[in-house]
C-alpha cells in the first residue's frame, strides 16, 4: 500500500516534469504545427540558465593562501564569491544558496529573449515548409545550441543543487498518522509538483480567458484568412514562441537539482516529449498535461519490482506500450483535434 | 603483418568519446595521449619515461620512428568507434588504437583490432568481459575490472559498515552493469552481506525516483548503486534527496555505496559524494613517484590533475611503445609476446603485471571515500586504502570470465 | 426498379436531423436533378451513396446490392464515382498523371503492386487518359501542376476523371459551379454527349438552373432533409412551393 | 535501355561510373599532402557511402513518394544486421545467405510494424514507427542480450558452430566474411606517385547492389505504382473515390523500404560481422529522416548524395584534430595560427556537430529542395551563362 | 470604352489617387509565372464594380493582390485606398485599412465554431455589424452557431463567409463568386444585402460567373482577359452590347 502510495507520487512528480515540457512543446508543435526539436535544447538552456547564474554568483576574486598548497604544490588560489565581499559571508551564501530559484526570475527574460529571436530569426520562414525541413533545420539548431553548451560548459554534469532550506523530506506517513519515515518525499520534487501546477494553470489561464488562444489556433489552421481578417498573425506566433521558450526555460531550471545539467539533456526528453504530446492529442493543451501525467504513473507502476518481474524490462518500454496502445485505440491521440498534422 | 611503419614514423590510433555524455572523459583521454606522444618523442618533461621501471624508452619515438597520431570520434556507439578505429587503420596507417571510455565499446574496437591485426590498448574499460569472456589475443587492459572493485572494496565497507549488512542493489542494466552488480554482489556476500534485492534501471532513466523509493519499503540499509556516468550523477543525487543518508535502518546508518567512482563525474554529483565509498583505478593524489611525474607534467601543461582514464591511457601508450622497443618490433604479435606477463612499476600504481591469460593487468587497486573538506574543485576523493594486488587477484578461468579465450594472436595481411 | 434505390434513409448530426425518411428511386440511364435549398442535405444524402457517411437508418441499393458497410473504394468499384463540391484532385501532380490514376484504376481494381512497369510506355492508359482530356478540352494543360489551375479547371479535371472510370452512376455535386457560361455549356453538351455514346445515369446537385433544366430528366426536391416533390422539370418549374421555397422569383423567370 | 527513359538511363550510368571510380574520386589528395586528411577512399568509409545510401534510397521510397514519415526506419536496419551475424554464425561467412536472410527477415519486420502502424497517418504515423523502433532499441541493450549480446553489439566468436564451414580458421582466427570464397575485407592498393588508390572487393559489393538498389528505386519511381504512391501523398480522399484502396499500397511502400534497410543493415554487418543495438535508436532513425531531406526528399539521387554528406562529415571531419591543424597552419605567424587555429577547432575534431548543426540550417534555409536543388541551381546559372552568352552573340547577326 | 485614361504610365508615387479605390499598373506573379500583366482601373465610392472574365482569366488573383495576399506576389505598381498606399502593406494592415475579401473558396477556419468564425473577425479593430445583426442577416447561421464552421453545408459557408466580411468596419468589399453554391433565393437575399450595404457607402468589386446577373447590380465593369484588361466601363453598356459579350463573357 505505502509502496502504491509513494509510486503514484512518483508518477505525478515525473508526471509534472513530463507534462511541464510536454506543454511548452505543444504551444510551439501543436499549436504553432512547428515540429521544433529545438525544444529539448530550450529545456536545457533553462537548465543551463540556473548554471549560469550559480556561475555568476560564484564569481570570485582570487588570493593566495601560502600556508595551503595545490596539486602541483604552488600556492594555492582561495576563491572568495565577490556577492560574499559585498554582501558579508552570511548573506552572500545565501545568496548564492538560493541561486537556483533566483534563476528562475533570470531564465525567463532570457528565455523570452531566446524564443524571440529564434522565431523572428529562423523559424518564421519554416511556418509554411513542409515538417520535414522544419525537423531538418530545428534538429540542426538543437545541435548547435548543444554544441555552444558543450563548449563553455563542458559535458559532464554539473551540480546545482537546490537551496539547503528544500533538503531533506516530507513526511507524508507522519501527516496522515501513519508509520513516521516510510512515505517520505523530498521538499524539492513537492516544490516542483506545485510548480508545475501553477504554470500549467497560468498558461491555461492565459490562453483560456484571453482570445489568444484561439486566434492562434485559427492562424495556425489557416494563417491566410486570419491575416485577411486584419489580425497580425506573426506577432501572435511569435509571442507564443516566447511563451512556449518561457516554460521550457523553467522546467528546466527547477529541474535542475533533480537531474545535474549537462548539455545532452534536452536530446534525452526530446523523444520523450514528442511521445507525450502526441499520445495526448496534437493541437490539444490539456491532452499534453493529461498524457504527461499519465505516462508519468504508468512509467512509476512498470518499474515496480513486482511488475519488472512479472514481465522483464516493461519499465523500459512501457511509455512505447502505452503510446502505442492508446494511439490504436484513439485515432488522435487522447484529447487530439481533428485535422491538426494529420497528413 | 597490417600496417608496417615504412617511413620515419609510425602512427597511432586514439579513439575517444568526443560527443555523447563521456565527452568530457574522452577530452581527456586525448590530453594523455598527447603528453605520452610527446614524451615519447622526446619532447616536454619525459613524464612518467622517468619513473618506469623499464629503460628502453629513449625519447626518440618508437624504435627511432617518429610518433604521430590520428584521433577519432567513438561517439560511445559501438559501431561509431569501430568505423572510427577502421578508418584509422584502412586511411591512417594506424598499427595500434588507444582510448574508449566504455566497456561496450572496448569489447567492439578490441574484436575489430584482432580480426584486422593491429594491437587494442583499451582505455577505460571496466566490465568483467573484457577481458573475460571477450578477451581477445591482440587486446590488452591496463584499467582494472568490477570483480577487482568488489575484492577491494568489500573488506574495507566490512570493516566501517559491519559484517551484518542488508544490500540493495541498483544496477543500470546492460553487461557493464551486470558484471558489477555480480562481482559486487559476490565480494560482499562472502564477507557476510545479504542481498535483499537487485534492481535493474533502463540506461535512459535520468529519473530514479520509482527505483529508490521502494528502497524505503525494505529493511535494506546499504543501497550499490552500479550506475556510471550520468546515471551515477542522477541516483545519487536523487538517493540523497530522498533521505536515504538520514535514515536509520535496523538500528544502521543507512550507507551509499558508489562501487566504480569518476572524479570527472562525481563532480556533477557535488556536494552528495561526501563520505560516499567507491573504487578507483588510479587517483592523482598518491604520492609515488610515477604519479607525482605524471601529475606535474599534466598540471603544468592543462592546468588541472588528470583524471584516472587520462592515466591509463597515458600509461597504455607507454606500455605499447616499450613493448614494441623491446620486442625491436612492430609486429602485433611480437609487441603481444613482449607484452604477455611484463612486470613493470613505477606507472603509479605500484608493481603491475600484465597476466599472459588474458591480458588483464593486475595491481593495487585504490579504494576511496568522496572527501568532506574539499580544498578544491579537483579534491573530491580521498584514498582510504590501497588494496594489494594479492586480494584482487583471481585465477583466469574464474567463473566471472571464463567462457571467451585469446585466440591466436593475429598480425593482419 | 431503378439502379440506385434509396429508402428511409436517416442521419442525424448531434441536434440536427440532416436527413428523415429519404426515398428516392434512380432509374437507369436517365438524369436525375437534386435541388433544394442549402443545407437541405442534398450533399450529405450523397455522402451516404458513397461511403463516406453511414446513415442511421434504411438502405441503399446500388443495382440490387447493398452499399452500406462498404469502403469508399468498393463502393466506387461498383461502379459510382462521385464529383465533389469543392474539387478533390492530386493537387501535387499534373493533369495528365491526374487523368491517368482513375484510368489505372478502372483497369488494374483497388490495388496492383505493378512497382516494375514504366507508367510512360503504357501505351493503352496513356491514350486513354489523352482522349479524356481532349474531351474535357484540358489537352493543352496536360503537363500543368494541377493546384496552381484555375477553380473552374480543377472542376473541370475533376469530372473528367470521374469519367475516364466509365462509371455506371455519376453523382455530381455542383459540378459547374464557378465554371464560366462557356464553359458550363461545353460541359452541360459534354455531359448530353457521354449520356448519348454509352449506358450511364447521371445524379446531379446544382444550383444552376439553366443547368438542371437543360439536362435533367427528373428532379427531385429536397428540404429539411426530405423529399418535398418529385416530378419531371416542367411541372417542377412550376410548382408553387419550390417556387417559394427554392427557386425565389429570378430564377424561375429565367 | 533496361526499360528507363533517356534521362534516367542517362542518371543511372552516371550513378555506375561514380560508384566505379570512387576509389579515384574521393582521394584526390596524395597521401602525404597535408589535405589528406580530406580523403574519403578508403574501403570502410566507402562502404558506407553504398550502405547508407541503400538505406536512404529505401527511405525515400516511402517518405518521398508517399509522405509517410516513419521516424523508426533503423529498426530494420537494426534487425537485418542481427539477422546477417546470425547467419554467419551459425550456416556460413558466405555473405548471400546473410544478405538473403536479413532482407527477408527486415520485410516481415516491416510487415508487421507497418500493419499497425499504417493505421494512423501524419505524426501519429511517426510516432507509432518510432515508439516500435525505440521498444527494439531498448530490448535489444538489456532483455534480449542473449540474442542480441546487449551493450557490445552482437559479434562472432570462435565458438560459433557454424555448419557451412570452421569456428575457426587453422591461424586460430575467425573466419571472415565472403562472396564465394571472395574475402570482403581483401584490398588492392595501387600506388601512383604519392596517391595509393584502395579497391576493396567489400566496396565493390555494396557499389553493386546500390546500383541494384538505385536501379529498382528509378522503375518504382516510373511505374503506376510509384504514381499511386505519389497520388496517396497529394489526396487520399480522391484516390478512395477513385476506387483505390491506399492501405495495400502503402503497407508495400513501408514494406519495400524496410526491406531496403534490411539489405542495408545485412550489407553493414557483412562488411564488419558486428551488429550493435544503437543501430536501431531513434538518433539513427533521425539519421537517415536527415539524409533524405538534406539531399533532396523525393528526388531520385538527393538520398545518396545527403547519406554520403553526412558519413562523410561524421567519419572526416570528426578526425581534424589540433595537430592536424597546426600542420596545415604553420605557414602562418605564430599568433595568427593560433588564432585561426582557435576559430577552426570549434568546427573539428569534436566540434564536427557543430558543422554539421550548422549546416543542416544553411542547407535547409537557402536550399529547401536539399542538395539536388542547389545542384540544379548551379547548374542552371551555367545554363544562363551559356544561353546569355549566346544572346550576346546572336545579337549582332540581327 | 475608357480603359485608364486617368492616369498616365509608369505613375509615381502621389500621395493622392484620383479615385476612391485605385489600383495602377498592378503585375503580380505566382512565383516565376506573370498572372496579373498591367492592370489598372478605379473604384469610386459607393460603387459596385464586376469584374468579369472567363476561367483562369485572372480575376480571383486581382482580388487577391488587392487585399495583399502573399500569393500572387505583387511586383509591380500601386493600389491606393482612400489614400492609403495598399501596395505598401501586408494583408492584416490591407484588412485593418478597410478591405474585406470574400475568397472563393471561403476559408472557413477549421477547427472554429460558426460564431467563433465571426469573432475571430471581430478581434482586430475596425469592428463592423454586431454579431446579433449578422444573424437577423442571416438567421440559418444563427441557428447554427455553435456547430464546427467547416462542417457547414456549402451554401451555409458562403454566408458565413459573408457575414464574417461584414463583422468589420470594411470600406471596400471583395466579393470571389459569392452566389457560387448558393440556392437561388438566396442569392436575391445576397443581392438585397450587397444593394443595402452600397447604400451604406461600402464599396464593392465583385466577382461573378454569372455576369448577367452581376452586370445587373454593378454600376460599372471591367473585363479581364489573361490577366489584362480589356473593357473597363459601364455595365449597362455590357449588357446591351451583343458583341462585346459574346467576345469576352461567351453569353
Ligand atoms: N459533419 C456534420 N456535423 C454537423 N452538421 C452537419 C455535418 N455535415 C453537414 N451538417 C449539416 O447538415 C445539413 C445538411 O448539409 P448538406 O451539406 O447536406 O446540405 P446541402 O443540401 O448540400 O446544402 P448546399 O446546397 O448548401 O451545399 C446542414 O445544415 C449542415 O450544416
Ligand atoms: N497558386 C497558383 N500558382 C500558380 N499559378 C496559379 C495559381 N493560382 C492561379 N494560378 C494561375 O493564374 C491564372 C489566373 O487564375 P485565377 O484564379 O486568378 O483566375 P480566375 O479568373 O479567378 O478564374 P476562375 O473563374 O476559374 O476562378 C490561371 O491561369 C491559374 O492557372
Ligand atoms: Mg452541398
Ligand atoms: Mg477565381
Amino acid at each position: 500500500m505505502d509502496a502504491i502510495i509513494l509510486q503514484i507520487l512518483n508518477g505525478l512528480d515525473k508526471g509534472s516534469a513530463y507534462a511541464l515540457i510536454a506543454l511548452g512543446l505543444t504551444l510551439i508543435f501543436g499549436t504553432l504545427g512547428v515540429v521544433n526539436f529545438a525544444h529539448g535544447a530550450l529545456f536545457m538552456i533553462g537548465a543551463f540558465c540556473a548554471v549560469t547564474l550559480n556561475k555568476i554568483l560564484n564569481l570570485s576574486f582570487e588570493t593566495l593562501d601560502p600556508t595551503r598548497t595545490d596539486f602541483l604544490g604552488n600556492p594555492l588560489k582561495v576563491k572568495t564569491p565577490y556577492v560574499e565581499s559585498w554582501f558579508g559571508p552570511d548573506v552572500g551564501a545565501a545568496i548564492i544558496d538560493w541561486s537556483v530559484p533566483l534563476a528562475i526570475l533570470f531564465s525567463i527574460p532570457v528565455m523570452i529573449a531566446i524564443g524571440f529571436i529564434m522565431e523572428r530569426g529562423l523559424i518564421k520562414h519554416f511556418y509554411r515548409r513542409p515538417h520535414a525541413d522544419q525537423i531538418l533545420v530545428t534538429f540542426g539548431l538543437a545541435i548547435v545550441l548543444q554544441e555552444l553548451i558543450k563548449h563553455y560548459f563542458g559535458a559532464n554534469q554539473i551540480a546545482t543543487p537546490a537551496p539547503d532550506a528544500f533538503r531533506g523530506s516530507f513526511d507524508f506517513g507522519a501527516m496522515l498518522g501513519l508509520d513516521p519515515n516510510v512515505i517520505i518525499y523530498p521538499y524539492w520534487r513537492l516544490v516542483y509538483f506545485a510548480f508545475a501546477a501553477v504554470i500549467i494553470g497560468g498558461v491555461f489561464a492565459f490562453l483560456q480567458f484571453t482570445t489568444f488562444g484561439m486566434v492562434v489556433r485559427a492562424g495556425m489552421a489557416d494563417r491566410e484568412t486570419v491575416g485577411l481578417l486584419g489580425i497580425n498573425i506573426d506577432r501572435r506566433f511569435t509571442i507564443m514562441f516566447g511563451i512556449a521558450a518561457a516554460v521550457a526555460g523553467m522546467a528546466g531550471v527547477m529541474y535542475a537539482p533533480i537531474n545535474s545539467p549537462n548539455y545532452h539533456m534536452g536530446m534525452d526528453f526530446l523523444v520523450l516529449s514528442f511521445v507525450v504530446v502526441v499520445v495526448g492529442g496534437m493541437g490539444s493543451l490539456p491532452g499534453a498535461v493529461l498524457a504527461g501525467f499519465l505516462l508519468g504513473v504508468l512509467e512509476s507502476f512498470a518499474s515496480m519490482n513486482a511488475i519488472k518481474s512479472l514481465i522483464p524490462g516493461i519499465d523500459q518500454i512501457i511509455i512505447y506500450v502505452a503510446a502505442i496502445i492508446i494511439l490504436l485505440m484513439r485515432p488522435r491521440g487522447l484529447m487530439g483535434r481533428k485535422g491538426v498534422m494529420e497528413d | 603483418f597490417t600496417n608496417a611503419p615504412t617511413g620515419g614514423s609510425v602512427t597511432l590510433g586514439f579513439n575517444v568519446p568526443q560527443s555523447g555524455p563521456y565527452a568530457d572523459e574522452g577530452a581527456d583521454e586525448l590530453r594523455a595521449f598527447q603528453l605520452a606522444v610527446e614524451h615519447l618523442n622526446g619532447d616536454g618533461d619525459g613524464g612518467m619515461l622517468q619513473t618506469f621501471s623499464s629503460k628502453v624508452l629513449e625519447g626518440n619515438g618508437i624504435l627511432g620512428k617518429k610518433v604521430e597520431y590520428v584521433t577519432g570520434d567513438t561517439q560511445t556507439k559501438s559501431d561509431a568507434a569501430r568505423a572510427s578505429a577502421k578508418s584509422m587503420i584502412e586511411k591512417d596507417g594506424a598499427i595500434m588504437i588507444s582510448g574508449g571510455s566504455s566497456s561496450g565499446v572496448a569489447v567492439a574496437v578490441q574484436g575489430l583490432c584482432q580480426e584486422a591485426g593491429v594491437i587494442f590498448m583499451s582505455g577505460l574499460t571496466h566490465s568483467n568481459d573484457t577481458t573475460g569472456k571477450d578477451k581477445k589475443a591482440n587486446g590488452f587492459r591496463h584499467f582494472f575490472n568490477a570483480y577487482m572493485s568488489g575484492a577491494a572494496l568489500a573488506p574495507v565497507l566490512a570493516k566501517n559498515y559491519g559484517t551484518d549488512r542488508k544490500a540493495y542493489h541498483l544496477t543500470a542494466d546492460y553487461t557493464w552493469g551486470w558484471t558489477q552488480e555480480e562481482s559486487i554482489k559476490a565480494a560482499t556476500e562472502a564477507l557476510g552481506w545479504t542481498t535483499v534485492n537487485t534492481v535493474r534501471t533502463p540506461l535512459a532513466a535520468t529519473d530514479f525516483s520509482s527505483y529508490i523509493t521502494p528502497i524505503l519499503q525494505t529493511d535494506a540499509d546499504v543501497l550499490i548503486l552500479n550506475h556510471y556516468g550520468g546515471n551515477m550523477v542522477n541516483s545519487l543525487t536523487q538517493a540523497v534527496q530522498f533521505g536515504l543518508r538520514d535514515k536509520v535502518v535496523n538500528g544502521k546508518q543507512f550507507e551509499i555505496v558508489v562501487p566504480l567512482y569518476s572524479r570527472l563525474m562525481a563532480r556533477g554529483a557535488g556536494e552528495n559524494v561526501k563520505g560516499i565509498y567507491g573504487s578507483t583505478n588510479w587517483h592523482w593524489s598518491l604520492q609515488d613517484e610515477g604519479t607525482k611525474a605524471f601529475v606535474k607534467s599534466f598540471g603544468t601543461k592543462y592546468g588541472f590533475p588528470p583524471s584516472q582514464a587520462a592515466h591509463t591511457c597515458y600509461v597504455q601508450t607507454l606500455l605499447y611503445a616499450d613493448a614494441v622497443a623491446r620486442a625491436k618490433s612492430f609486429n602485433p604479435c611480437d609487441v603481444g609476446a613482449a607484452l604477455e606477463g611484463y612486470e613493470f612499476d613505477g606507472l603509479g600504481n605500484g608493481k603491475t603485471l600484465y597476466r599472459a591469460a588474458d591480458h588483464q593487468c593486475f595491481k593495487d587497486v585504490l579504494v576511496v571515500r568522496g572527501k568532506e573538506n574539499p580544498q578544491s574543485e579537483f579534491d573530491l576523493l580521498e584514498v582510504v586504502e590501497v588494496t594489494p594486488v594479492d586480494q584482487v587477484t583471481y585465477a583466469p578461468d574464474h567463473p566471472m570470465f571464463a567462457g571467451g579465450s585469446l585466440g591466436a594472436c593475429n598480425p593482419g595481411a | 426498379m431503378g439502379i440506385l434505390e434509396v429508402k428511409n434513409v436517416g442521419k442525424r448530426f448531434g441536434g440536427l436531423q440532416a436527413l428523415s425518411n429519404v426515398n428516392l428511386s434512380i432509374a437507369e440511364n436517365t438524369v436525375h436533378a437534386l435541388i433544394g435549398p442549402n443545407g437541405a442535405g442534398k450533399s450529405t444524402l450523397l455522402n451516404c451513396l458513397v461511403g463516406k457517411l453511414i446513415p442511421d437508418t434504411g438502405s441503399v441499393m446500388f443495382d440490387g446490392q447493398s452499399v452500406l458497410g462498404r469502403t469508399p473504394y468498393e463502393i466506387n468499384q461498383m461502379g459510382i464515382s462521385r464529383v465533389f463540391q469543392t474539387p478533390e484532385i492530386f493537387g501535387d501532380l499534373t493533369v495528365m498523371e491526374n487523368m491517368m490514376i482513375p484510368c489505372l484504376a478502372k483497369r488494374d481494381g483497388v490495388f496492383k503492386l505493378n512497382a516494375l512497369r514504366t507508367l510512360g510506355r503504357d501505351a493503352e492508359i496513356r491514350d486513354k487518359a489523352e482522349q479524356m482530356l481532349i474531351d474535357m478540352n484540358m489537352i493543352e494543360k496536360r503537363e500543368m501542376h494541377s493546384a496552381s489551375m484555375s477553380r473552374g479547371d480543377k472542376r473541370r479535371l475533376e469530372i473528367g476523371m470521374c469519367l475516364a472510370q466509365e462509371p455506371r452512376l455519376l453523382l455530381l455535386d455542383e459540378p459547374t459551379a464557378g465554371m464560366a457560361r462557356a464553359d458550363t455549356n461545353n460541359t452541360i453538351d459534354l455531359l448530353k454527349q457521354i449520356k448519348a455514346e454509352r449506358d450511364i445515369t447521371i445524379a446531379i446537385i446544382e444550383h444552376d438552373m439553366h443547368v438542371v433544366f437543360s439536362l435533367a430528366e427528373r428532379i427531385t426536391v429536397l428540404a429539411q432533409g426530405t423529399p418535398l416533390v418529385e416530378d419531371v422539370p416542367e411541372k417542377i418549374k412550376g410548382h408553387p412551393k419550390v417556387r417559394e421555397a427554392y427557386l425565389g422569383e429570378s430564377a424561375a423567370a429565367a | 535501355m533496361l526499360g528507363l527513359g533517356k534521362k534516367d538511363f542517362i542518371l543511372l550510368g552516371i550513378v555506375a561510373a561514380l560508384v566505379l571510380l570512387a576509389p579515384f574520386i574521393l582521394n584526390p589528395f596524395p597521401a602525404d599532402s597535408a589535405l589528406a586528411q580530406f580523403n574519403a577512399g578508403y574501403p570502410d568509409l566507402m562502404q558506407r557511402f553504398m550502405i547508407f545510401g541503400i538505406f536512404a534510397v529505401g527511405f525515400n521510397i516511402l517518405f518521398g513518394l508517399t509522405g509517410y514519415l516513419s521516424f523508426g526506419h533503423a529498426a530494420f536496419l537494426g534487425v537485418g544486421s542481427y539477422s546477417a551475424v546470425w547467419m554467419f554464425k551459425l550456416l556460413s561467412m558466405n555473405v548471400i545467405p546473410a544478405i538473403i536472410l536479413s532482407v527477408v527477415v527486415a520485410g516481415l519486420f516491416a510487415l508487421l510494424i507497418g500493419f499497425i502502424s499504417l493505421r494512423r497517418s501524419g505524426i501519429y504515423f511517426s510516432i507509432l514507427t518510432l515508439a516500435f523502433a525505440q521498444m527494439s532499441f531498448n530490448l535489444a541493450y538489456s532483455v534480449l542480450t542473449p540474442l542480441t549480446n546487449g551493450e557490445t553489439g552482437l559479434q562472432l566468436t570462435l565458438e560459433d558452430p557454424r555448419i557451412l564451414g570452421v569456428s575457426q580458421t587453422a591461424a586460430g582466427g575467425i573466419p571472415v566474411t565472403n562472396l564465394f570464397g571472395m574475402e570482403m575485407r581483401e584490398t588492392t592498393t595501387l600506388t601512383l606517385g604519392g596517391w595509393a588508390f584502395q579497391f576493396n572487393n567489400g566496396y565493390y559489393l555494396c557499389g553493386a547492389l546500390l546500383l541494384l538498389a538505385f536501379y529498382i528505386s528509378i522503375r518504382i519511381f516510373r511505374s503506376p505504382f510509384g504514381l499511386m504512391l505519389r497520388a496517396v501523398k497529394s489526396n487520399q480522399t480522391r484516390l478512395n473515390y477513385t476506387g483505390l484502396n491506399t492501405k495495400p499500397y502503402t503497407l508495400a511502400a513501408f514494406v519495400i523500404s524496410g526491406m531496403y534497410a534490411g539489405l542495408a543493415g545485412g550489407l553493414l554487418a557483412s562488411m564488419d560481422p558486428l551488429a550493435g543495438a544503437e543501430r536501431m535508436q531513434w538518433t539513427a532513425s533521425g539519421e537517415v529522416v536527415l539524409m533524405t531531406i538534406l539531399g533532396g526528399a523525393g528526388t531520385l539521387i538527393g538520398p545518396v548524395l545527403g547519406a554520403g554528406f553526412i558519413k562523410y562529415f561524421e567519419n572526416i571531419f570528426s578526425k581534424i584534430n589540433d595537430n592536424v591543424l597546426h600542420s596545415w597552419f604553420h605557414i602562418l605567424p605564430d599568433s595568427i595560427e593560433n588564432a585561426v587555429i582557435w576559430v577552426v577547432e570549434h568546427f573539428v575534431g569534436s566540434g564536427w556537430h557543430l558543422t554539421l548543426g550548422l549546416l543542416f540550417m544553411l542547407v535547409v534555409t537557402f536550399l529547401p529542395g536539399g542538395l539536388v536543388q542547389g545542384g540544379q541551381k548551379i547548374g542552371r546559372l551555367f545554363r544562363r551563362r551559356d544561353a546569355a552568352a549566346k544572346a550576346t552573340q546572336s545579337t549582332p547577326a540581327e | 470604352m475608357n480603359t485608364r485614361a486617368d492616369f498616365s504610365k509608369g505613375h509615381n508615387l502621389a500621395e493622392t489617387a484620383p479615385a476612391f479605390l485605385s489600383v495602377w499598373n498592378m503585375e503580380s506573379y505566382y512565383g516565376e509565372s506573370y498572372i496579373v500583366q498591367n492592370v489598372s482601373f478605379n473604384v469610386h465610392e459607393g460603387e459596385i464594380l464586376a469584374l468579369l472574365g472567363r476561367n483562369g482569366a485572372g480575376k480571383t488573383s486581382t482580388l487577391r493582390s488587392i487585399a495583399r495576399m502573399n500569393a500572387p506576389q505583387v511586383m509591380k505598381g500601386e493600389i491606393w485606398l482612400d489614400h492609403q498606399p495598399l501596395h505598401r502593406m501586408t494583408s492584416y494592415q490591407a484588412a485593418q485599412a478597410g478591405i474585406g475579401l470574400v475568397p472563393e473558396d471561403r476559408s472557413i477556419i477549421p477547427g472554429l465554431t460558426v460564431e467563433e468564425n465571426i469573432k475571430l473577425a471581430q478581434i482586430a479593430p475596425p469592428i463592423g455589424w454586431s454579431i446579433d445583426r449578422l444573424y437577423d442577416l442571416f438567421p440559418r447561421l444563427g441557428e447554427r452557431r455553435m456547430q464546427e464552421g467547416v462542417t457547414l453545408s456549402g451554401g451555409e459557408q458562403q454566408m458565413l463567409a459573408i457575414a464574417r466580411a461584414l463583422a468589420r468596419d470594411i470600406k471596400v468589399l471583395l466579393l470571389d463568386e459569392p452566389y457560387e453554391g448558393l440556392a437561388p433565393v438566396i442569392v436575391d437575399e445576397i443581392e438585397k444585402t450587397l444593394r443595402v450595404i452600397k447604400e451604406q457607402g461600402i464599396t464593392t468589386i465583385l466577382v461573378e460567373q454569372n455576369a448577367v446577373r452581376a452586370l445587373e447590380l454593378a454600376d460599372r465593369a471591367v473585363i479581364l482577359d489573361t490577366g489584362s484588361v480589356v473593357y473597363d466601363g459601364s455595365a449597362a453598356e455590357v449588357l446591351a452590347n451583343e458583341e462585346l459579350r459574346a467576345e469576352y463573357l461567351a453569353i
